[in-house]
């Protein structure tokens, strides 16, 4: 299990590629990442978060997952700072034996981080900036767990 | 003990973290403390359905006792992903 | 949308790499690879697939999975002939707007191409081979879309 | 029209595919027609319920007409993935 949380840009098709031939025993790795998007004349997008308790609650959402699902292995990378459009903001992988833990706990992973891990989004536009509202069906998403 | 503000709630009240001392023993008395203070206070604990919690780095509900805490921390709800 | 049907090895990181990097407009991107696992002594698991309707059969998929999400892109990348434990079988990515969409697709289309595409895997061990059977829980998944 | 035979039953009937005179109107009577050749049909063919059929590379039911069909082809359920 790896989480890591940094301002830096990472590269995602390594980061993949490595996790996936990393888990030689495991037959499925799904991928989940998430990119600024460039509509709404987005300019720039920076995202603030909580030293420290970031990392803890992205510690206990991992390790929920792996008590959960039969998992080989998680990892969570999650950005902090000014991004632009197309950038990637995070990515989380799984691996699993079969298919439906690994699809199965990435959403769970993705649904837990948006709502319970500290981090604030703010967007950038010519006229201005504003923080992005917590969305109601982000809330709801996680009755389903 | 250390009281942290993120996103608006830092904005509103215009800064990142202070150093509270407080008799207060619920999250709730704290907040109320916080408000009777000045208006930017006011503005940022106005509603707290909008807001979240955390004592000591870990989600709390506004009732939880504040006992032993060292770090109390107030945001809006969180938007990450 | 891009299908590639090959025996060669595929580079699964340089392909979602590339994949992720080439949808700024998309919030999201999902992949799934499957992995030959090493469990139960085998030694190579070898794929049989029908030249032609393959293709066909993929594209049909990955055509069924846009109409019924909002997708920006879809890519599908099977194997067949000789591959060994740890050597990626597949993949299949989804790039869309939000999340959801990206989930779904991707689950779709690995349910789809489970029992719909026409390969045919057969396992090497030290004691012979032997054709996997379909699984009925795999014919199951197909009816939750 | 050509024949073709995928996995198992490529094994059971021993070559991948071969090119077929018939006046069968349907896929049953094409499997009836193979079943009475010889032995190794009937084995390929013996559990219709363990096989899929393909006309012109589409999915097809057992029952489905082949008038204009060019190509038949027979195998066990897929396993890809």
């Amino acid at each position: 299990m790896r989480i890591v949380v940094q301002s830096d840009p990472f590269d995602f098709g390594a980061e993949a590629g490595e996790f996936a031939a990393g888990h030689h025993d495991m037959g499925a790795v799904v991928t989940f990442t998430g990119i600024v998007r460039g509509d709404g004349g987005l300019d720039r997008m920076e995202i603030e978060h909580y030293p420290g308790m970031t990392e803890k609650a992205l510690e206990k959402i991992a390790g929920e997952a792996r008590e959960r699902w039969s998992l080989g292995d998680v990892l969570v990378i999650h950005r902090f700072g000014a991004m632009k459009p197309g950038e990637m903001i995070m990515m989380v992988a799984t691996a699993a034996p079969h298919r439906k833990d690994a699809f199965e706990a990435a959403e769970y992973l993705m649904d837990y981080l948006k709502s319970r891990a500290p981090f604030w989004k703010q967007e950038f536009t010519a006229d201005g900036s504003a923080w992005v509202a917590a969305k109601d069906e982000d809330e709801d998403a996680l009755t389903r767990w | 003990m250390d009281v942290l503000y993120f996103a608006w709630v830092r904005e509103r009240i215009g800064l990142p973290k202070e150093r509270v001392e407080t008799s207060a023993t619920t999250v709730m008395e704290l907040v109320e403390e916080l408000r009777n203070r000045e208006e930017r206070y006011q503005a940022a604990f106005a509603d707290l359905t909008a807001l979240r919690v955390a004592i000591d780095q870990d989600l709390a509900d506004f009732d939880a006792p504040l006992a032993g805490a060292r770090e109390v921390a107030f945001f809006p709800p969180m938007t990450g992903g």
